[in-house]
Protein backbone atom coordinates (compact mmCIF):
# COMPACT_ATOMS: atom_id res chain seq x y z
CA UNK A 1 0.00 0.00 0.00
CA UNK A 2 1.33 3.29 -0.69
CA UNK A 3 0.63 6.11 1.99
CA UNK A 4 1.18 9.73 1.82
CA UNK A 5 3.35 10.53 5.04
CA UNK A 6 3.62 13.85 6.83
CA UNK A 7 5.55 15.49 9.11
CA UNK A 8 5.14 18.89 10.74
CA UNK A 9 7.31 21.56 13.08
CA UNK A 10 10.29 19.96 14.60
CA UNK A 11 9.39 16.53 12.92
CA UNK A 12 10.10 17.81 9.71
CA UNK A 13 13.04 19.33 10.80
CA UNK A 14 14.54 16.01 12.19
CA UNK A 15 13.63 14.54 8.54
CA UNK A 16 14.17 17.19 6.70
CA UNK A 17 11.33 17.20 4.26
CA UNK A 18 7.65 18.11 4.51
CA UNK A 19 6.10 14.39 3.00
CA UNK A 20 7.19 11.67 1.21
CA UNK A 21 5.39 8.79 -0.30
CA UNK A 22 6.20 5.61 1.50
CA UNK A 23 5.18 2.01 -0.21
CA UNK A 24 4.54 -0.43 3.20
CA UNK A 25 2.79 -3.29 4.68
CA UNK A 26 2.24 -1.78 7.82
CA UNK A 27 -0.80 -2.67 10.02
CA UNK A 28 -0.88 -0.19 12.39
CA UNK A 29 0.62 3.32 13.21
CA UNK A 30 2.68 1.41 15.81
CA UNK A 31 3.93 -0.80 12.54
CA UNK A 32 4.85 2.34 10.18
CA UNK A 33 6.63 4.04 13.43
CA UNK A 34 9.11 0.69 13.43
CA UNK A 35 9.62 0.92 9.70
CA UNK A 36 10.34 4.50 9.13
CA UNK A 37 12.33 4.40 12.22
CA UNK A 38 14.47 1.46 10.77
CA UNK A 39 15.50 3.89 8.36
CA UNK A 40 18.29 5.48 9.72
CA UNK A 41 19.10 8.31 11.82
CA UNK A 42 16.55 11.37 10.45
CA UNK A 43 14.20 9.19 11.20
CA UNK A 44 15.19 7.45 14.59
CA UNK A 45 15.74 11.17 15.90
CA UNK A 46 12.47 12.29 15.37
CA UNK A 47 10.05 9.71 15.95
CA UNK A 48 11.92 7.12 18.33
CA UNK A 49 10.36 8.55 21.55
CA UNK A 50 6.78 7.79 20.66
CA UNK A 51 5.78 9.68 23.47
CA UNK A 52 6.74 12.89 22.01
CA UNK A 53 4.51 13.37 19.47
CA UNK A 54 0.86 12.80 17.87
CA UNK A 55 -0.31 10.94 14.82
CA UNK A 56 -3.18 11.68 12.34
CA UNK A 57 -4.48 9.44 9.75
CA UNK A 58 -6.19 10.71 7.65
CA UNK A 59 -6.40 13.76 9.48
CA UNK A 60 -7.88 12.28 12.44
CA UNK A 61 -5.89 12.37 15.90
CA UNK A 62 -5.50 8.36 16.13
CA UNK A 63 -3.75 6.05 18.84
CA UNK A 64 -0.60 4.01 17.53
CA UNK A 65 -2.88 1.00 17.53
CA UNK A 66 -4.67 2.53 15.12
CA UNK A 67 -5.26 0.36 11.72
CA UNK A 68 -4.12 1.50 8.33
CA UNK A 69 -6.84 -0.69 6.77
CA UNK A 70 -7.78 2.27 4.25
CA UNK A 71 -5.44 5.40 4.97
CA UNK A 72 -3.75 7.25 2.97
CA UNK A 73 -2.38 9.80 4.61
CA UNK A 74 -0.91 9.57 7.97
CA UNK A 75 0.85 12.62 9.86
CA UNK A 76 3.44 12.84 12.63
CA UNK A 77 3.93 15.93 14.80
CA UNK A 78 4.17 17.43 18.04
CA UNK A 79 1.77 17.82 20.53
CA UNK A 80 0.02 20.68 19.34
CA UNK A 81 0.34 24.12 20.57
CA UNK A 82 -2.58 26.56 19.22
CA UNK A 83 -4.61 29.31 20.78
CA UNK B 1 -20.90 29.76 12.45
CA UNK B 2 -18.02 31.47 11.17
CA UNK B 3 -14.57 29.43 10.76
CA UNK B 4 -11.72 31.15 9.27
CA UNK B 5 -8.44 29.30 9.06
CA UNK B 6 -5.68 32.70 7.30
CA UNK B 7 -2.16 34.48 7.50
CA UNK B 8 -4.17 37.85 7.40
CA UNK B 9 -4.91 40.14 10.25
CA UNK B 10 -8.44 40.32 11.24
CA UNK B 11 -10.64 43.00 13.48
CA UNK B 12 -12.44 41.65 16.07
CA UNK B 13 -14.54 44.76 16.00
CA UNK B 14 -15.81 43.29 12.39
CA UNK B 15 -16.16 39.61 13.49
CA UNK B 16 -18.56 41.08 15.76
CA UNK B 17 -20.89 43.50 13.57
CA UNK B 18 -24.08 41.60 13.45
CA UNK B 19 -22.99 38.41 15.93
CA UNK B 20 -25.40 37.05 17.85
CA UNK B 21 -28.69 38.25 17.33
CA UNK B 22 -30.68 37.55 20.19
CA UNK B 23 -28.05 36.77 22.46
CA UNK B 24 -28.28 38.43 25.86
CA UNK B 25 -24.36 37.52 26.50
CA UNK B 26 -21.25 37.56 24.03
CA UNK B 27 -18.04 36.74 25.27
CA UNK B 28 -14.79 37.03 23.25
CA UNK B 29 -11.70 35.60 23.88
CA UNK B 30 -8.15 37.44 21.88
CA UNK B 31 -4.53 35.72 21.74
CA UNK B 32 -1.74 38.16 21.68
CA UNK B 33 1.54 37.32 20.60
CA UNK B 34 3.05 38.00 23.80
CA UNK B 35 7.28 38.69 24.24
CA UNK B 36 8.28 37.12 27.33
CA UNK B 37 11.90 37.19 27.34
CA UNK B 38 12.59 40.41 25.55
CA UNK B 39 14.14 37.96 22.80
CA UNK B 40 11.31 37.50 20.58
CA UNK B 41 10.27 39.51 17.21
CA UNK B 42 7.32 37.11 16.29
CA UNK B 43 6.21 33.84 16.59
CA UNK B 44 5.86 31.63 13.28
CA UNK B 45 2.72 29.76 13.32
CA UNK B 46 3.17 25.96 11.25
CA UNK B 47 -0.61 24.58 10.86
CA UNK B 48 -1.59 21.40 8.54
CA UNK B 49 -3.76 22.13 5.53
CA UNK B 50 -6.78 20.28 5.25
CA UNK B 51 -6.83 18.86 9.02
CA UNK B 52 -7.23 22.77 10.68
CA UNK B 53 -10.38 23.46 9.35
CA UNK B 54 -11.46 20.00 10.02
CA UNK B 55 -10.45 19.67 13.10
CA UNK B 56 -11.53 23.56 14.46
CA UNK B 57 -14.61 22.72 12.82
CA UNK B 58 -15.19 19.66 14.70
CA UNK B 59 -14.28 21.87 18.05
CA UNK B 60 -16.80 24.03 17.25
CA UNK B 61 -19.29 21.40 16.06
CA UNK B 62 -19.05 20.06 19.78
CA UNK B 63 -19.46 23.31 21.69
CA UNK B 64 -22.55 24.12 19.69
CA UNK B 65 -24.09 20.56 20.74
CA UNK B 66 -23.06 21.02 24.37
CA UNK B 67 -24.25 24.68 24.73
CA UNK B 68 -27.11 26.49 23.74
CA UNK B 69 -25.11 28.94 21.78
CA UNK B 70 -26.66 31.83 19.12
CA UNK B 71 -23.21 32.42 17.38
CA UNK B 72 -19.81 31.02 17.53
CA UNK B 73 -16.75 32.22 15.35
CA UNK B 74 -13.19 31.23 15.39
CA UNK B 75 -10.45 33.00 13.38
CA UNK B 76 -7.25 31.73 13.67
CA UNK B 77 -3.96 32.70 12.06
CA UNK B 78 -0.84 31.10 10.56
CA UNK B 79 2.40 32.03 9.28
CA UNK B 80 4.68 34.89 10.59
CA UNK B 81 3.04 36.97 13.25
CA UNK B 82 5.03 40.11 15.25
CA UNK B 83 4.66 40.64 18.93
CA UNK B 84 1.44 42.59 19.71
CA UNK B 85 -0.46 41.19 16.96
CA UNK B 86 -3.79 38.91 17.52
CA UNK B 87 -3.07 35.29 16.87
CA UNK B 88 -6.99 34.18 17.19
CA UNK B 89 -9.97 34.63 18.81
CA UNK B 90 -13.48 33.08 19.37
CA UNK B 91 -16.96 34.51 19.98
CA UNK B 92 -19.31 32.71 21.61
CA UNK B 93 -23.18 34.09 21.81
CA UNK B 94 -25.90 32.73 24.42
CA UNK B 95 -28.95 33.69 26.18
CA UNK B 96 -27.25 33.63 29.52
CA UNK B 97 -23.56 34.63 30.81
CA UNK B 98 -22.63 31.01 31.88
CA UNK B 99 -23.08 29.56 28.61
CA UNK B 100 -21.14 31.73 26.61
CA UNK B 101 -18.07 31.78 29.23
CA UNK B 102 -18.03 28.05 29.02
CA UNK B 103 -18.03 27.69 25.87
CA UNK B 104 -15.42 29.76 25.07
CA UNK B 105 -13.46 28.25 27.32
CA UNK B 106 -14.03 25.34 25.91
CA UNK B 107 -13.09 26.38 22.92
CA UNK B 108 -9.94 27.89 23.85
CA UNK B 109 -9.12 24.59 25.31
CA UNK B 110 -9.67 22.67 22.84
CA UNK B 111 -7.81 24.71 20.10
CA UNK B 112 -5.01 24.65 22.35
CA UNK B 113 -4.18 21.30 22.46
CA UNK B 114 -6.15 19.70 19.32
CA UNK B 115 -6.09 21.93 16.36
CA UNK B 116 -3.02 21.30 14.57
CA UNK B 117 -1.16 24.53 15.15
CA UNK B 118 2.62 24.57 16.32
CA UNK B 119 4.17 28.38 17.44
CA UNK B 120 7.92 28.71 16.95
CA UNK B 121 9.44 31.64 18.30
CA UNK B 122 11.47 33.68 16.31
CA UNK B 123 14.27 36.09 17.55
CA UNK B 124 16.11 38.61 16.52
CA UNK B 125 18.89 36.43 14.80
CA UNK B 126 16.42 33.95 13.69
CA UNK B 127 14.33 31.01 14.23
CA UNK B 128 14.62 29.97 17.92
CA UNK B 129 12.88 26.93 19.99
CA UNK B 130 9.69 25.58 19.25
CA UNK B 131 6.67 26.54 21.97
CA UNK B 132 6.20 23.25 23.99
CA UNK B 133 2.89 22.15 24.80
CA UNK B 134 2.14 22.66 28.88
CA UNK B 135 1.17 19.54 30.83
CA UNK B 136 -1.59 22.07 32.05
CA UNK B 137 -2.87 22.96 29.06
CA UNK B 138 -3.23 19.29 28.42
CA UNK B 139 -4.79 18.73 32.01
CA UNK B 140 -7.77 21.78 31.11
CA UNK B 141 -9.36 19.22 28.59
CA UNK B 142 -10.25 16.65 31.80
CA UNK B 143 -12.81 19.43 33.09
CA UNK B 144 -14.90 18.65 30.11
CA UNK B 145 -15.07 15.08 30.28
CA UNK C 1 -8.36 50.28 34.71
CA UNK C 2 -11.13 52.32 33.19
CA UNK C 3 -14.42 52.38 34.38
CA UNK C 4 -17.52 53.99 32.96
CA UNK C 5 -20.75 54.61 33.64
CA UNK C 6 -23.19 56.47 31.38
CA UNK C 7 -26.44 56.39 29.84
CA UNK C 8 -24.76 56.96 26.23
CA UNK C 9 -23.72 53.77 23.84
CA UNK C 10 -20.29 52.48 23.42
CA UNK C 11 -18.35 51.04 21.01
CA UNK C 12 -16.51 47.41 22.51
CA UNK C 13 -13.84 48.05 19.50
CA UNK C 14 -12.67 52.09 20.63
CA UNK C 15 -12.43 50.06 24.09
CA UNK C 16 -10.24 47.62 22.52
CA UNK C 17 -8.07 50.05 20.53
CA UNK C 18 -4.52 50.01 22.69
CA UNK C 19 -6.03 47.92 25.44
CA UNK C 20 -3.88 45.39 27.78
CA UNK C 21 -0.36 46.45 26.11
CA UNK C 22 1.70 43.23 26.95
CA UNK C 23 -0.87 41.13 27.17
CA UNK C 24 -1.28 37.14 25.73
CA UNK C 25 -4.72 37.04 26.40
CA UNK C 26 -8.01 39.44 25.96
CA UNK C 27 -11.23 38.74 27.15
CA UNK C 28 -14.46 40.35 27.05
CA UNK C 29 -17.92 40.17 27.80
CA UNK C 30 -21.10 42.52 26.95
CA UNK C 31 -24.31 42.29 28.09
CA UNK C 32 -27.34 42.90 25.53
CA UNK C 33 -30.85 43.38 25.96
CA UNK C 34 -32.80 40.38 25.17
CA UNK C 35 -36.28 40.14 24.85
CA UNK C 36 -37.55 36.88 26.08
CA UNK C 37 -41.43 37.65 26.07
CA UNK C 38 -41.57 38.77 22.65
CA UNK C 39 -43.59 41.71 24.44
CA UNK C 40 -40.33 43.52 25.81
CA UNK C 41 -38.93 47.03 23.62
CA UNK C 42 -36.40 48.47 25.99
CA UNK C 43 -34.96 47.76 29.48
CA UNK C 44 -34.80 50.86 31.48
CA UNK C 45 -31.82 50.67 34.09
CA UNK C 46 -31.91 52.98 37.51
CA UNK C 47 -29.07 53.54 39.38
CA UNK C 48 -27.94 55.03 42.65
CA UNK C 49 -25.39 58.00 41.40
CA UNK C 50 -22.76 58.31 43.56
CA UNK C 51 -22.63 54.99 44.75
CA UNK C 52 -22.40 52.94 41.24
CA UNK C 53 -19.06 54.10 40.51
CA UNK C 54 -17.73 53.65 44.20
CA UNK C 55 -18.68 49.84 44.01
CA UNK C 56 -18.13 49.00 40.31
CA UNK C 57 -14.31 50.43 41.15
CA UNK C 58 -14.61 48.40 44.44
CA UNK C 59 -15.16 45.37 42.49
CA UNK C 60 -12.69 46.08 39.90
CA UNK C 61 -9.75 46.49 42.30
CA UNK C 62 -10.79 43.40 43.98
CA UNK C 63 -10.38 41.58 40.76
CA UNK C 64 -7.04 43.31 40.28
CA UNK C 65 -5.97 42.34 43.72
CA UNK C 66 -6.76 38.33 43.04
CA UNK C 67 -5.17 38.41 39.48
CA UNK C 68 -2.27 39.72 37.42
CA UNK C 69 -4.03 41.50 35.29
CA UNK C 70 -2.40 43.82 32.48
CA UNK C 71 -5.60 45.98 32.12
CA UNK C 72 -9.31 46.10 32.84
CA UNK C 73 -12.37 47.70 31.90
CA UNK C 74 -15.87 48.22 32.80
CA UNK C 75 -18.24 50.03 31.20
CA UNK C 76 -22.28 50.29 32.54
CA UNK C 77 -25.05 52.16 31.41
CA UNK C 78 -27.96 53.55 32.49
CA UNK C 79 -31.61 54.88 31.52
CA UNK C 80 -33.37 53.39 28.44
CA UNK C 81 -32.00 50.31 26.29
CA UNK C 82 -33.27 49.40 23.50
CA UNK C 83 -33.58 45.46 22.86
CA UNK C 84 -30.19 44.15 21.01
CA UNK C 85 -28.68 47.25 22.86
CA UNK C 86 -24.95 46.32 24.39
CA UNK C 87 -26.05 47.14 28.81
CA UNK C 88 -22.50 47.10 29.58
CA UNK C 89 -19.07 45.00 28.55
CA UNK C 90 -15.89 43.90 30.49
CA UNK C 91 -12.34 43.63 29.52
CA UNK C 92 -9.94 41.85 31.03
CA UNK C 93 -6.18 41.25 29.64
CA UNK C 94 -3.47 39.08 31.56
CA UNK C 95 -0.51 36.88 30.32
CA UNK C 96 -2.56 33.72 30.01
CA UNK C 97 -6.11 32.76 29.22
CA UNK C 98 -6.73 31.31 32.50
CA UNK C 99 -6.58 34.93 33.97
CA UNK C 100 -8.26 36.70 31.81
CA UNK C 101 -11.17 34.47 31.98
CA UNK C 102 -11.64 34.00 35.79
CA UNK C 103 -11.15 37.55 36.18
CA UNK C 104 -14.30 38.23 33.72
CA UNK C 105 -16.26 36.01 35.13
CA UNK C 106 -15.13 37.17 38.53
CA UNK C 107 -16.62 40.45 37.46
CA UNK C 108 -19.52 39.98 35.89
CA UNK C 109 -20.57 37.82 38.92
CA UNK C 110 -20.21 40.59 41.46
CA UNK C 111 -21.29 43.28 39.04
CA UNK C 112 -24.45 40.98 38.63
CA UNK C 113 -25.31 41.30 42.49
CA UNK C 114 -23.20 43.52 44.06
CA UNK C 115 -23.76 46.93 41.99
CA UNK C 116 -26.56 49.19 42.52
CA UNK C 117 -28.49 48.67 39.11
CA UNK C 118 -32.08 47.71 38.94
CA UNK C 119 -33.58 46.82 35.68
CA UNK C 120 -37.20 47.12 34.16
CA UNK C 121 -38.35 45.25 31.32
CA UNK C 122 -41.08 48.07 29.34
CA UNK C 123 -43.40 46.86 27.06
CA UNK C 124 -45.35 48.56 24.05
CA UNK C 125 -47.56 50.06 26.51
CA UNK C 126 -45.24 51.66 29.20
CA UNK C 127 -43.39 50.45 32.42
CA UNK C 128 -43.49 46.60 33.10
CA UNK C 129 -42.02 44.20 35.90
CA UNK C 130 -39.10 45.13 37.91
CA UNK C 131 -36.66 42.03 36.81
CA UNK C 132 -35.86 40.23 39.77
CA UNK C 133 -32.51 38.84 40.90
CA UNK C 134 -31.81 34.73 40.71
CA UNK C 135 -30.93 32.97 43.21
CA UNK C 136 -28.69 31.34 40.87
CA UNK C 137 -26.61 34.79 40.47
CA UNK C 138 -26.63 35.42 44.25
CA UNK C 139 -25.23 31.49 44.69
CA UNK C 140 -22.72 32.26 41.67
CA UNK C 141 -20.90 34.77 44.13
CA UNK C 142 -20.10 31.48 46.09
CA UNK C 143 -17.23 30.19 43.98
CA UNK C 144 -14.94 33.18 44.93
CA UNK C 145 -14.74 32.66 48.63
CA UNK D 1 -29.86 63.17 63.99
CA UNK D 2 -30.35 64.28 60.39
CA UNK D 3 -30.15 61.44 57.83
CA UNK D 4 -30.86 61.49 54.02
CA UNK D 5 -32.92 58.97 53.17
CA UNK D 6 -32.93 57.08 49.34
CA UNK D 7 -35.31 54.49 48.00
CA UNK D 8 -34.80 53.07 44.73
CA UNK D 9 -36.71 51.02 41.81
CA UNK D 10 -39.97 49.33 43.49
CA UNK D 11 -38.89 50.20 47.00
CA UNK D 12 -39.23 54.52 46.01
CA UNK D 13 -42.22 53.41 43.70
CA UNK D 14 -43.90 52.14 46.89
CA UNK D 15 -43.08 54.97 49.03
CA UNK D 16 -43.65 57.36 46.49
CA UNK D 17 -40.54 59.63 46.76
CA UNK D 18 -36.85 59.30 45.72
CA UNK D 19 -35.66 60.59 48.42
CA UNK D 20 -36.59 62.53 51.97
CA UNK D 21 -34.77 63.97 55.04
CA UNK D 22 -35.60 61.90 58.55
CA UNK D 23 -35.06 63.16 62.38
CA UNK D 24 -34.47 60.19 63.86
CA UNK D 25 -33.13 58.81 67.03
CA UNK D 26 -32.11 55.28 65.44
CA UNK D 27 -29.19 53.55 66.93
CA UNK D 28 -29.06 51.32 64.00
CA UNK D 29 -30.53 49.95 60.51
CA UNK D 30 -33.54 48.10 62.47
CA UNK D 31 -34.28 50.68 64.15
CA UNK D 32 -34.64 53.05 61.46
CA UNK D 33 -36.50 50.31 59.53
CA UNK D 34 -38.90 50.51 62.42
CA UNK D 35 -39.34 53.98 62.98
CA UNK D 36 -40.23 54.20 58.64
CA UNK D 37 -42.50 50.99 58.84
CA UNK D 38 -44.27 52.79 61.97
CA UNK D 39 -45.09 55.86 59.28
CA UNK D 40 -47.51 53.75 57.74
CA UNK D 41 -49.14 52.11 54.59
CA UNK D 42 -46.52 52.88 52.12
CA UNK D 43 -43.70 52.28 54.05
CA UNK D 44 -45.00 49.08 55.36
CA UNK D 45 -45.72 47.83 51.98
CA UNK D 46 -42.38 49.10 50.81
CA UNK D 47 -39.98 47.86 54.09
CA UNK D 48 -41.71 45.50 56.24
CA UNK D 49 -40.01 42.53 54.23
CA UNK D 50 -36.61 42.95 55.53
CA UNK D 51 -35.35 40.14 53.02
CA UNK D 52 -36.92 41.68 50.13
CA UNK D 53 -34.75 44.36 50.13
CA UNK D 54 -30.70 45.80 50.74
CA UNK D 55 -29.25 47.95 52.55
CA UNK D 56 -26.57 50.79 52.36
CA UNK D 57 -25.62 52.87 54.48
CA UNK D 58 -23.10 55.91 53.48
CA UNK D 59 -23.01 54.07 49.96
CA UNK D 60 -21.61 50.59 51.50
CA UNK D 61 -23.95 47.80 51.54
CA UNK D 62 -24.47 46.84 55.42
CA UNK D 63 -26.77 44.36 57.52
CA UNK D 64 -29.76 45.55 59.60
CA UNK D 65 -27.01 45.57 62.62
CA UNK D 66 -25.47 48.19 61.47
CA UNK D 67 -24.71 51.34 63.52
CA UNK D 68 -26.09 54.63 62.82
CA UNK D 69 -23.45 56.60 64.78
CA UNK D 70 -21.97 58.94 62.23
CA UNK D 71 -24.39 57.94 59.07
CA UNK D 72 -25.47 60.51 56.90
CA UNK D 73 -26.94 59.08 53.39
CA UNK D 74 -28.85 55.55 54.26
CA UNK D 75 -30.17 53.70 51.33
CA UNK D 76 -33.27 51.17 50.65
CA UNK D 77 -33.58 48.95 47.78
CA UNK D 78 -33.96 46.13 46.18
CA UNK D 79 -31.54 42.86 45.68
CA UNK D 80 -29.32 44.64 42.58
CA UNK D 81 -29.76 43.36 39.14
CA UNK D 82 -26.43 45.05 37.04
CA UNK D 83 -24.64 43.05 34.34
Amino acid sequence: MKLDVLYFAWIRERIGEPREEIETGAETVRDLVSQLVARGERYEAALSEVKSYRVAVDQELVDFDHRLDHAREVAFFPPMTGG
Amino acid sequence: MLIRIQPAPFELAALLDGFGAGAGAIVTFSGIVRDDTGQMVALELEHYPGMTEKSVTAIAEQAQARWNLTDLAVIHRYGRLSVGEAIMCVATAARHRAEAFEAAEYLMDYLKSRAPFWKREIGPDGPGDWVEAKAADEDALNRWD
